[in-house]
Formats: C-alpha cells, structure tokens, sequence
C-alpha cells in the first residue's frame, strides 16, 4: 500500500533520502526528470510511512499518507 | 485517505537551490511553523542576499528581498509597521554576519520583536564559495585558497552565543541542523518556540541553522551531512542559548 | 501672526501635517533638529520614531515602512546622505516612495559645518548604481519648505519613487515665521505588505529588466513634462537671466529686484524642482536673451550642467552660460550684483 | 530693511537677544529672519547671529552688511566692526569691550555698561535682555510698548513667563538707556 | 604567444604588475575573480590581503593603506560600488589616491547580473557628497584594461586622487589573451603617515576651505586639460558620429568599420577616460557632421550628457545628439548600425 | 628643578573640549603612555569623529582622521601597512557602537592587532547630546527628551564585555574612569597594557573609559564625575575583562 | 570571423569546450574572446558561451549572430537554433537532443552521439572533447595537428596534461567523425 | 616654595583640581584669562607637591616639580 506521494519532477537525486530512510525503501528510477535527475522511487512493501524522507528531503519531495501525528 | 505530512500550502512552486542544499529544509520548516500558528495570512518572509534569493518566488506570502545584510534592519521597519504580524528575517552567514553584521547586532541590541533565521553553511554561496565569518579554520574557500589562517583573518563568529551573552532582553537564541532528522525535528520546535516568543511580544529571536552548501564545499550531498555533524557541531554547539521566560 | 520657527523644526512639523508617522534617522549636524523634534512629537500622535546604529540603517528601516505603505521620511546631511544612496536606489528599484530631507553642508567627505550646495549633482543624478531618479526639490524659505514638504509625499506616492528635499545648512539653521495647514490623515497605501498576501511580489531576479527600463524611461519623461517647478522674475525682456535655488536663489531673488530698479535688464530662474530640472522656464526667456549665470554655493559648479543641457536641447544652444561660484556660504545680493555687472561687462567667460 | 548683528561669548545669551528682537519684528507683521553663525568651533567660544526684518521679504538671511553691531566682548567687536554699513551704529557692552573702539569715523559707538546695570537691577543674566531694548530703541523701528509686549509673549509661548517682570524691567532700562 | 585569460583575473595581474601590494574588498558578482586571484597572488608577492566585512569597510581600510604611502586597490561591481561612496568622497577629501576598480553590472539598487553601464554619471559625477571627481577609465578590451590600471594608479599619485577603472561584468567575464608588462616596484608615497610624524597633518576642521575649492577647481581644469584619453575613428569627413565606451565601444568599432564599408561616412569617438572626458575629440570633428549617436547599455541614456555638455561648450552647440540605448548587455554591431540607418533617415528624434 | 610630571611634549598645544570635559584627560594618558614606551616616533593617533576630533590639532605626533564610524577599518589599514607602529584608534561611544558598530565589531573579529580607545560618554557630545547606544535607562537626551526607555530602544551597550566574551583571541580587554586620581592611575595602567600588547604582537586590545560631557548632561563638571562614580560604574563595571596571557 | 555558441547542461562540460576552441585559435595567432552566459539563473540549469575568433580584431565578444551551435541537450538547442546565422552549422549531441531537428531549411545540423561515444571510449567525461573535435573541423580554419597541439597545451599550462592521451584519442574521434 | 607650574591660560575653571587637591591649596583667580575664565591659583603653604592636580586636570595646566616618582 502506497504510504507516500512522490513528485518526481522535483527530485534532484541528492540521494539524503536515500540514506536516512530506516527500511531501505528508496532507490532511484531509471527515468530521466526534466532537470535531467533520476526521481526516487520508493518499494511500498518496505516503506513503513515513518516520514523521515519528508522530513529529509530538501526540494519538496514527498507527502506522507496517514492521520496526523 | 489523509495526509499526514503535507509540505505547507505556501509552497506549491519548486525550489532552485543545488542538489542537497540544506536551504530548502529550512525554508519547509519556517513554512510548516507559519502553517501551525496559522499565520500563513499574517506573516512576512523578509529576506536578505544569498542563495535563499531564490526561494522567494516559491514561498506565496507577503515576502520582501532586501538589500544584502539589511534584512534585519527592513525587519524593523516591517515589524514597527506591522506589529501583529509574525516577520522572518532570513539571511545567510555572509549576509547576517559580515556585511550586515552592524544591522544583525543592532537589532539584536534594540531587542526589536523579529525573528532572524540566519543559515550558517561557513561560506558565501551564492558567490561562489568565498570565506565567510563562519569558515572553520584551515576550511578552503575561493579566498582561503590554502585554509583559512585564523592568525589574519580571525577565529570563526559564534554569534547566537554572543547575543544570548550580550543581550539581556532578547527573548529566544538557539542553533540548530538539518543534518538528521532528530536534529529537524528539534530545530523545528526551536522554529516554534522563536515564533511564539515573537506572537507574544517577548523581543528579538535568532535561530542559527548549519546548514550545507555541498557545491561550494565540494561534496556529495552525504558527505557534507557528514561534515556538519562530525566537524561543524563541535565548534558551533547545537541547543538553546536563551530559552524563553515563561510569561 | 505665526511665530518665528527654526527651521529644521518646521521641515519635521510639516512632514507630520502632510500625514508622515514613521520616521528613522541618525543624528548630523545641521539636521540633528529634525529628529530632536520628532523625538518629542511623533509618540504624541502615535507614530513612530527610531534611532538608528547610522543613516544606512535608517534607510533600511524606511524601507520596510514604505514597503508596509506608511508615509516615511529620514533626514541628514551630505555625508549621512551618503550612506542612504544603497537605500535610495533600492527603494527606487522596488518603486517605494519615503521622503528624505538632505541639510546639505558644504563639502567632500565629511565635509564641514557650512552652508552650501555641493551635493547638486549627487542628488539629481543618484548616488547609488543605475538608472533611477528621485523628485530633487529645494526650498528657498521656510515657508516654501513646508508645501514642498506635502508636495514631496504626494509626488512619492504619485510615482512611487523617492522625493530628496535638498535644502541647505542655513535653512535649517535659520529661523522665519510660518504657516502649517492643518494635520492629514493618510491611509496605508493600496497593495502594500502588510502580512496578508493581498498581492504577488515578484522578485528581483524574476522581473522583466527590458520593459521596466522602457517603462522607467517613459515615466521620468512623463514626470518631466508634468511636474517641473519653479519660481520666476522678468524673463520676457531679459538680457541675463541669473538661475540659482535655495538661499542662493532667495538672495538673488533680491539682487535681481534692486538689479532692476538699477535699469539692468535681468531676469531670475529660480529652479524649485531641480529634478526634474525646469526647462520650461528657460523656454520662456526672451529669444535675444545674452547670457545665462548659474550662481551656486559651491566649489566647481554644478547645476551649471543642468542649465546648459537645457540650452543645448533648445533653440537657445548659442547662449553662453557663466558661472558664480564661491564655496559655501549663501551668496550675498551685493557679490551677485557685482558678479552679473562683471559678466555684463564682458570680463568673466562662459563656462558653456 | 534693517540688518542686526549679535555678537558675544557662548554664554552671553546672544542668540537669545537676537531672537527676541525678530520676534518683535514678527509681531508687528514685519518679515524677519534670524540665523545663527555656523563653522568649526563648536565648544564655547563665541557666538553671533544675524537677525534681519522689514517690510519687504528678507531676501538674504545671512551676514551681508549690518546695519546695527551689537558686540558683547573684544573679539567680537574687533571681527565684526569693519562690516557694518557705513552711517550704522555699534552697540556694545562697556563693561567687557574694553579695546579702543574709535576705529571707524563713519559709524556711531554706543556704549551701554550692560552686565553692570544688570548684576545692579538684580537680574546678572538679564544684560542680553538689556540690549534687547537698547536695540529696539536705536532701530528707530519697534516702540517700547511693541517690544515689551512682543518680548513677554514670545516668552509666555515658550512656557518662560516667571522672569516677565525682570525682562520688562530690564527691557526698558535698556531702552530708555541715556548715552 | 599569449594564453586566455579572464578579465577579472588580468585586471588583478595588472595591478600586481604596477605595484599594488594592498588590496581589500569584499566578494560580489561579476567581480569576485579579482579578489580570489588575489588571495593566492598578493601573498605571493608580499602583499597584504584583505578580505573586509563589507565594502564600505574596504574603503576605509584602503584608506589606513594609502594614508600610509602604499599603491592600494578594490574592486567591486555596481552596488557594491555605492558603499564605498563614503570612502571614496573622504579620500578625495583627503587627497590619497587609490584605484577602485567597478565591474559594472546592470541596474539599480541591487541590479542584475547582467553586463551594463547603468554607473556613468555616478562613477563620474562622484555618489558621494561635494565637488570631488576621481579619474574613470574605461577598457575595452583585456590589453586595454592592463595599460589602464598601470595609468590609473599613476595619475591617482599624481594628481593625489582615486582613480576609478569603470569596466562592464562582460569583460571582467570574458576571456581573451593578453600581455603583461613587468613587475614594477613602487616605493611608499613621501610624506606619507608611518608614525614617524615627518610632516603636520592639518585637521579637517582648521583647513582653509576657500582656498582648497580654488585649488581644487583649478586642479581639475588642469587635469581636463591634459588627460582626456580617447581612440577615433575617421572624424575628418563624418556626417555622423557615433561615441560609446568600453565593450559598447568596442561593438561600435566594429559597427563603424562594417558601416563605412558599406560607404557610410561615419565616425566613431571611443572615450577612454570618461572622467575628464574627452572634449578634444569632439574639436576635432569636422564642422558639418549632421549628428552625434550616443550608444550606452543602460536605461535613460547618461553619457549623453557629457556629449551635449561638450558640443554645448563647442563651435557645434547646434549640432544633434540622438541616444540608442538597450538597457543591458553588449549592444551588438548589427543594431547599432540598425540604429545608425533608422538616425540617418530622420526615423528618430535627437535628444538634445 | 627637575619635573615630575610633565605634560607630554606631543601636547604642547591647547586643546578646545568644554570645561570638566573628560577627554582631556585620556588624550594627555594616552600621550603619556607613548612617552613612557618611547614611541613618539612610532605612534598613529588615528581618530573618529565626535568632540576628540577637536584633540588632533594638539596632538604632534602621527595622526589621521577618518569618517564617523570607521576608525576601526582605517586603523586596519594602517596597521597592516605599518606593522612596528603603535596604532591607536581613538573613538567615542557613538562613533564606535552605532555607526561604526560594524567596523569596530569585525576589527576585535579580525583579531587587528590595533589599541582601541572608546571613550565613553552616554551621549553623542558633538552633535549636542543625542543618545548613544550607552545612554543609560531613563537618561534624558535630546532624543529621549522623556528618558531613555529601553523597551523600544533596547539597553545599553556593554561592549568590552561582549568582545571579552566574543572574541578569544582578543589580547586585552578593559574599561576605566577619570573620575577619581586612583581611576586615572589605574586606567593609565590599562592603557599600558594594552600598548605592551599591541607591540608584543598578541592581537586586539580595548579600554572603554567612562568620561564626563558636563556640556550635554547639563552638569556641572563635578557633578558629572559624580554621576559616574554613582551611576554608572555600577551598570559598566571598571576592571579588566581580559588579560594579557603572559608571553 | 567565426561566432561559435556552446550549449548545454551545467555539468557537461560546455565552458570548457569553447575554451579549448578559442585557445587553439590563439595558438594559431588568431584573435579570439570567449564570454560565457550571464543572468540570474545560477545554480544548476544551462550554460553556454561563445566563442569568436578571427584575423581581424574580435570587435563584439558578446553573442551576436553564430556561425557555429553546438547544442549538448533540448532546450539549448530550441532556445538557440533560430538565432544560427543563415548557411550556418548546428553540431547536436544525438544521444541527448531528441526533439525535431529539423526545424530550418538554411542551415546544416550535424548529429554526434558525443555522450555514447565518450563512454564507449571509456572517457565517459570526454564527450565536450570529442565535440571540439567536431566544431574544429565543422568551423574549417583548424587542422587536426593544431587543434591537437592547441589543445594539449592549454591542458599541460593548466597542470591538467593527465588526460592528455585520452583528450588526444577523443579529439580525433570528433575531428575524423563521419556524418 | 612653588611645587606646582601653572598654565593659566589653559584653565577653564572647571573646579576638578579644586575638589581633587587633598590639601585644598587650590583656588580660583581674580584675573580673567584669555577664555574668559578665572584660572586656578595654588596656595604653595599648603601644597604638597602630590600631582593629584596634575592627574585629574583635563586642559594639561599643570606640572609638577620634583623628581620623578
Ligand atoms: C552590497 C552587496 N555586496 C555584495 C553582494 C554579493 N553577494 C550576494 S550574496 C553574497 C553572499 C551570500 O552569502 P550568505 O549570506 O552566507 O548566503 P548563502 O548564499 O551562503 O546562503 C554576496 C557577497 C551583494 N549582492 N550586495
Ligand atoms: C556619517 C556621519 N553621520 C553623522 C555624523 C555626525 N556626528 C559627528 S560626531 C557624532 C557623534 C559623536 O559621538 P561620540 O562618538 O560618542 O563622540 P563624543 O562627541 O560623544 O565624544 C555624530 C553623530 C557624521 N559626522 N558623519
Ligand atoms: S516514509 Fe520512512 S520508510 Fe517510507 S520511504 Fe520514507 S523514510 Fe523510508
Ligand atoms: S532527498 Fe529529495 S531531492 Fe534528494 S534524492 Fe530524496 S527525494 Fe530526491
Ligand atoms: S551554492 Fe550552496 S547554498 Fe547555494 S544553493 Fe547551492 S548548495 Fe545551496
Ligand atoms: S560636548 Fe561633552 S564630550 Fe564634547 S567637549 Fe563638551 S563636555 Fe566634552
Ligand atoms: S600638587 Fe597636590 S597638594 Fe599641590 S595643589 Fe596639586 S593636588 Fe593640591
Ligand atoms: S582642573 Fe584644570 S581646567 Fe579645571 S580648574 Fe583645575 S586647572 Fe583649571
Ligand atoms: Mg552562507
Ligand atoms: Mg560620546
């Protein structure tokens, strides 16, 4: 089940996300955005919706799915 | 089904900062404090020269670019103008520290009911990576071509430290990091609790931010992450230097 | 029957009639006054008064007020005025009206305490990088400082650019009686910053350089068609025509009356707006006018240029234009006299 | 139109002098002017200012050529005498000026003992005050009666009136002041 | 043979080669290269390095350096520029020479990145208060701007006055090779302040100031009269001529060969100093040229002045000056000719 | 007879400040101080711009006098250029805490190995006594014509003190009086030190002296050494708030 | 003269490539400028610069109307292609310019799959090289040796002569491509 | 004996030297000086030649004989 939101147009591959997240959840796509990056994409069966990408991320990446708190 | 973190409304545009750069972390997290006092429709964003010139035109809210190292004294015009309204100051070290070093300590003397958000990445970004006030010593910049020698040039500025010294009145100093996310976390409540101190009258607050510029230092993303936190933590604490009076 | 009033304090009382409440400044003789006065008077009407580290900052402050759209003014003196030039210029490119009243002492750098006019050209050509202009408009009378002081606000807000009233030492200094009009209420101006995100701000590195340059230049061509003013004394005949602001202009303003009743044909331009500079005037001189002499309190002569750009770009580019100059001081009737006699007899020569 | 020059040391009240004289000017409808010297020596010193008044506008409102010195000690008559009109006249205190004073044939010399009457009326720092009506008598334009009550309202309006009677008293030695 | 250098890295070399061994300043684009070649090259050489707080900072310790008899120099860009005002002014109040060198870039108050000229009438009218002038001189190419720096720094000591090299961010950007004479050793300036107390230096406040402005004045007429610098194209029989400095100049160089190619009798005036400017050049213009063309990268045309002010002044007052300016960037040979046509066909107005 | 105190021969000229006022005093230390390390002959009194510009005609010795504010910088200059001379940077509270605040903070940042002498008044002299950034909590100014009221202007400014705190390489750091012989003697001691410093290479050094401006207090000039000796060493303490490590 | 406009991607090594043509032409005793791009787009985004070169004096450095285009990526190549001077060449990295090329009938584009082989020569950052290869024989005032000598030189004054084989092989593999 | 030199032309009556004197051997002059001022005379009975005058002065009026120290 889908536990975060992706805009892939803004992802500049800087690759912290990556790093932090707990579960390994993050690698990149092999697609090409339009600043010439390769978007993240999460793997939904690891990801355990803890937010840390969001609160990582720079550019504005993700949303979390779930209740507040 | 519902959103639980949810980048702030304000900022529906991208972002033009360099891969990693620890100005977008902050700039969320401002917007998300805006968003959590509900002050999204009483706030000024009023922002000095560096990097950070580029996230005015994301951030939808009343917003100012000032001259490079005004900020804090535009600031006060805002703020005496605009006494109800929650006014950010954002600057850089380069902005805040050396240029506009006269405005940043005069505000601060004045005690003047402004938050300054003053992003420490030890050089001058948008310039180029020259040596700022804050460039660690031996640190390389495009003028320390061979390190920074403290001998001439002076040991790195602790400014928070110095107003929570200098100051008696001023109501809330801290220094926090983007580099983990307990660290954001934490730096976001220190967001929160300048704001507050500022909605309630208490006087001048100043968070510092260290803050990666993996361009001009350099480095992978990680590694300057990894800079901040091994090397950078040591000389500028991170915490609270003046927590706020209970009122 | 009104009062004597110094004059420094009549430039702050009139900026509180003409409906100013914010106020920043720094302290410099011979405009320390200003500030002194407000001091006292802008709490009692429930504005606001700060003292600033220095006249760089006051500038700074300004403009958050002005961009907040409350009606701001700062005032110093030649070398404080110095330090406002990056303020000035900035708020000129963010289209932000203040007024800033220039005491001008005579001289470079710090300069001295002297009354004089050599800051002409700073202040009508920007002291800042670019561009820009500011309504430049110079008092001769305390009287006239106090309208001038209403008018500088409107036309600010009007263009939504800066208005630098150019005075001198001894106009803030000296005392005359004079009239106020009665307290304005102004409100906040429309579309400005005041936390609500009533309007998009676009940022510097966004906006569209090329059509605001021609924008710019339309509107200052604009301003010089519409917003000259000066004072005048018999042109029609004229054989000189003597052209000189401020004190220098009061005093010749008198030289030129007691010229007159000697039989000398001589006229006066008084400019009142030295930007925009008052070519109208000069194109109502007399056609078989003989010279024009800029008298000017300073050392190299300034507006001078003023005057000859005017000639060159009418029909009267032959006319030979003279110069007095004498340092600082106000020009004393009897040295114009003696000044324009020496020009008439044909032994000073033209500088243009 | 009538040019007076004030001159004395900083503490002379001088300036004082001067401005009551164009305030009673003013309160004859007369156009007036006063202006203060300016320059480098800004700690004690001297002081002088320049107080002009008229029917028509006052046109130059600094130094030209005054009509009337008044000159409360050496320096300032000594700098100041060579520029009054010729046909004017110098007003000074004779208890201070005490150099030798006849210098110009073409001018008038008055000399009042101001300090003294003042320490003797029992108002010493009334001397400035005394020379107000020695002034306004030798001006030929302003009556006793105009300067007394020009004089007292300017005070009253800066909130002075306490010394209301002194002044008046000293107003009127001064002006009725006998060479 | 000589390699690619960046402009910005030759003015730096230029400076070293003609002595300079003080620098202070403070980073801005398009100048930033100047001060971190520096921070390697002046320590090489023994020199002193100094990165200020600020500009204004800079200037004043340029100050301290040039009080004490050292060549000294900064560098900034436009606004940056507007903050060593104050210095400048008190240094040329001062009589210490320095030289300031201004990577123009375009625009007011903060301005753009772009390459402009939008500085002329502040770099040389002086944003600063009073009747100060500082040379300005303006390169047009990489070899240019090395012989200038050597020749700023030598009448700054001459004349005991600030020199401003006035280039545009294009050519402290672009690249191009270039030869460099030898390093040259200058000793402190006599009568310099190095604590040994060899000379009294008069208080600002116990100057003569009456004769300093005739002093000045005639210093200034004297320096009009032997320093202008310029480079001319075919003025003998041009019906039009056309005046444009630095990179703008140099695209007119280019414009006015293709143009009398083509059989246009056109000339070109390339002001080298810009301040005194080149009044000669105009003398020697032929008597019955049509018109001046003033090209400029700025907004509201401001050299345009100097050339009506010079014609004003000449035996060609009645001649017409029209203005073609882009606001930024490097007027290109292709409409500058363009523009040429459309003043030649009567398709625009002059501006005086 | 011999003499045993003597004025300075670099002082043989009158000097204009009003009666009482408190600069006379440190001019004549400071001279004093030179003669005693015996460089006349190797001595910059470089100056700011408040009523101590009234001292540099009397003072014969190398002298320079800079724009309002930026003593600090031009004092730069010169020591860089002049590094065996003893540069002093005489200034007063307004010149170096207001307008100059930037260039005397970036100075002690820099670690200038320049003596910065701030004479403090509570008031701008020169300019007829308008407040400073030292005028104390309820002193009435010609621009606090109802008494300092440090809600909106913030309070005064211990500046020695935060350099002490701020700056760690800071050579010497301390602030004296001239209002009773035991001060004099002891702020000559400071000055002492701080020459010794300079010239011994360790850096920046400051004294802040606490001076009487009978004129503008509307005091005579004993009761404005009682003013001080009441009121205000108790806000700015006297003493030394760094000193020499011993080299 | 030539007017050439170099284009591409922050990274990809554009600014150098224009470099390394205005350094052979200097070598050739050519007048050459180079300027790169200004405005207020500084991090990360496009860069480009041009290059000029000739007998005569480089009068205008700044772009004007050129001769040559190299485009390493779309939006250069659409943002720039219409300002090519008509008859002119426009050289494309064909690996990375997708969109349609065909877009005027007056000038030649000529396709180089510059990035593919750079990697396939193992130099995966040598593919500006192989495009001054390219441009050096598309502009026709350059022979191989030169280009090669001109080249080489640059990098070895540098301290940069490491790559120098590597520079040498990808240079001929541009200059020598067939279209 | 004189213990103590004075230059009255320098005295600005500023009464400093007047509180500070231990031995109150300090008064003013009937004289007037060239400033206008009374300057100070000094009572050499009662002088002891302790430089306390010379120290607090701010217009360098006096010297103090004797020998250093
Ligand atoms: C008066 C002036 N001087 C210099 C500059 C050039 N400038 C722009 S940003 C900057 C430094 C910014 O550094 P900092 O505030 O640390 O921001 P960062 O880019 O590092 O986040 C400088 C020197 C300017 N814009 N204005
Ligand atoms: C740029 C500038 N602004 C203002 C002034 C006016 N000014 C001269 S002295 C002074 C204040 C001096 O105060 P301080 O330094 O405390 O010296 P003090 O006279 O009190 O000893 C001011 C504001 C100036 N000369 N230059
Ligand atoms: S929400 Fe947590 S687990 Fe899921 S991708 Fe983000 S960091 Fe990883
Ligand atoms: S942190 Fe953000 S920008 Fe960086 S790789 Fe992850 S999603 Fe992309
Ligand atoms: S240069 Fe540094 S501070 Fe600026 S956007 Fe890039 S990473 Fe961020
Ligand atoms: S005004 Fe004050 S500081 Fe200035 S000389 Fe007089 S007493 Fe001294
Ligand atoms: S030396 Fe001592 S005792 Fe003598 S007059 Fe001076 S203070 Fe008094
Ligand atoms: S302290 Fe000096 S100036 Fe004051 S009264 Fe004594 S001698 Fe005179
Ligand atoms: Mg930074
Ligand atoms: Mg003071």
């Amino acid at each position: 089940m889908k536990k975060v939101l992706i805009r892939e147009e803004r992802c500049k591959q800087c690759g912290i996300c990556v790093d932090a997240c707990p579960k390994n959840a993050i690698s990149y796509s092999s697609e090409i955005n339009l600043n010439g990056y390769q978007p993240v994409v999460i793997d939904d069966d690891l990801c355990i919706g803890c937010g840390i990408c969001y609160t990582m991320c720079p550019d504005w990446v993700f949303e979390i799915l779930g209740d507040r708190g | 089904m519902a959103i639980a973190k949810k980048v702030p409304e304000m900022l529906s545009k991208q972002i033009s900062f360099c891969p990693g750069c620890g100005h977008g972390v902050v700039v969320r997290l401002l917007a998300e404090c805006v968003e959590e006092l509900k002050m999204e429709k009483n706030v000024i964003f009023n922002v000095g020269v560096g990097c950070y010139s580029l996230a005015t035109p994301s951030i939808e809210a009343d917003k100012f670019d000032t001259l490079h190292g005004r900020a804090s004294a535009v600031a006060t015009g805002f703020k005496r103008c605009n006494p109800d309204t929650l006014v950010i100051s954002y600057q850089g070290d380069g902005d805040a520290y050396s240029i506009g070093v006269g405005e940043s300590f005069s505000a601060a003397y004045r005690n003047e009911n402004i938050t300054v958000i003053t992003v420490n990445n030890t050089n001058y970004g948008m310039t180029g990576g020259q040596m700022s006030a804050t460039t660690m010593p031996g640190q390389k910049t495009t003028t320390s071509p061979h390190g920074r020698d403290c001998n001439t040039t002076g040991m790195p500025i602790k400014f928070p430290e110095m107003v929570a010294a200098t100051f008696p009145n001023a109501a809330y100093v801290a220094r926090g990091s983007v580099t983990t996310p307990k660290y954001v976390n934490q730096l976001k409540k220190y967001i929160l609790n300048a704001f507050k101190a500022q909605l309630n009258n208490e006087g001048y607050s100043l968070i510092e931010v260290l803050s990666p510029c993996p361009t001009n230092w350099k480095m992978t993303p990680l590694q300057s992450l990894e800079r901040i936190n091994k090397e950078l933590v040591d000389y500028y604490p991170l915490g609270e230097f003046k927590t706020r009076k209970e009122k | 029957m009104e009062d004597m009033i110094k004059g420094n304090h009549a430039f702050a009382e009139a900026a509180i009639r003409a409906g100013a409440t914010f106020y920043a400044g720094y302290p410099i003789t011979p405009s320390s006054e200003i500030m002194e006065y407000l001091s006292v008077r802008l709490p009692e009407i429930g504005g606001v008064f700060i003292q600033a580290e220095s006249e760089g900052a006051s500038m700074n402050i300004l403009t958050g007020a002005s961009a907040s759209g409350v009606r701001c003014f700062t005032a110093s003196s030649s070398v404080g005025m110095t330090l406002k030039q990056e303020g000035i210029s900035h708020m000129a490119d963010s289209y932000l009206p203040f007024l800033a009243i220039n005491v001008v002492r005579y001289g470079t750098g710090l300069g001295t305490l002297d009354t004089g006019q050599s800051d002409y050209l700073r202040d009508t050509r920007g002291g800042g990088s670019g561009d820009y202009r500011t309504f430049v408009l110079s008092p001769y009378s305390l009287q006239e400082a106090v309208e001038l002081i209403d008018r500088g606000f409107e036309l600010a807000d009007k263009y939504g650019m800066g208005t630098i009233l150019h005075t001198e030492a001894a106009l803030g200094q000296m005392m005359e009686p004079c009239t106020f009009p009665e307290m304005k209420k102004v409100e906040r101006r429309h579309g400005s910053i005041d936390g609500t995100y009533s309007f998009e701000r676009i940022s510097p590195l966004y906006r569209d350089r090329l059509k605001e340059a021609i924008d710019e230049k339309a509107k200052y061509d604009s301003i010089k068609e519409n917003e000259q003013m000066w004072a005048e004394e018999s042109l029609e005949d004229a054989e000189y025509v003597i052209v000189a602001y401020g004190l220098a202009g009061r005093s010749a303003t008198g030289a030129v009356k007691q010229l007159r009743a000697e039989g000398h044909k001589v006229g006066l331009i008084r400019p009142i707006t030295l930007w925009p500079f008052p070519e109208k005037a000069f194109a109502k001189v007399n056609k078989d006018v003989k010279g024009f002499i800029s008298v000017e309190e300073n050392a190299t002569g300034q507006m001078v240029e003023d005057i000859a750009l005017t000639l060159k770009k009418s029909d009267k580019s032959s006319k030979p234009v003279y110069m007095f100059v004498d340092a600082f001081g106000v020009p004393t009737m009897k040295k114009i006299k003696a000044n324009f006699i020496r020009v008439k007899n044909g032994e000073i020569k033209e500088v243009y | 139109m009538k040019e007076i020059l004030f001159a004395g040391l900083g503490g002379q009240g001088i300036l004082t002098s001067g401005l009551v004289i164009s305030q009673i000017a003013v309160s004859k409808d007369l156009n007036a002017t006063w202006i203060p010297q300016y320059g480098a020596a800004m700690r004690g010193g001297t002081a002088n200012c320049t107080v002009k008044f008229g029917n028509e506008m006052v046109y130059n409102p600094a130094q030209e050529e005054p009509d009337i010195l008044l000159a409360m000690n050496n320096p300032s008559f000594q700098k100041f005498v060579g520029m009054v009109a010729p046909g004017g006249t110098v007003v000074i205190d004779s208890s201070l000026v005490t150099c030798d004073t006849n210098v110009r044939e073409d001018i008038t010399v008055i000399g009042v003992p101001s300090s003294e009457m003042a320490i003797e009326m029992g108002h010493a720092k009334g001397a400035n005050i005394i020379m107000v009506g020695v002034i306004a008598n030798v001006s030929g334009d302003i009556t006793e009666e105009e300067g007394i009550s020009g004089m007292n309202e300017m005070f009253r309006k800066k909130g002075k009136s306490k010394f209301e009677e002194m002044n008046t008293k000293a107003f009127k030695l001064g002006y009725n002041f006998k060479k």
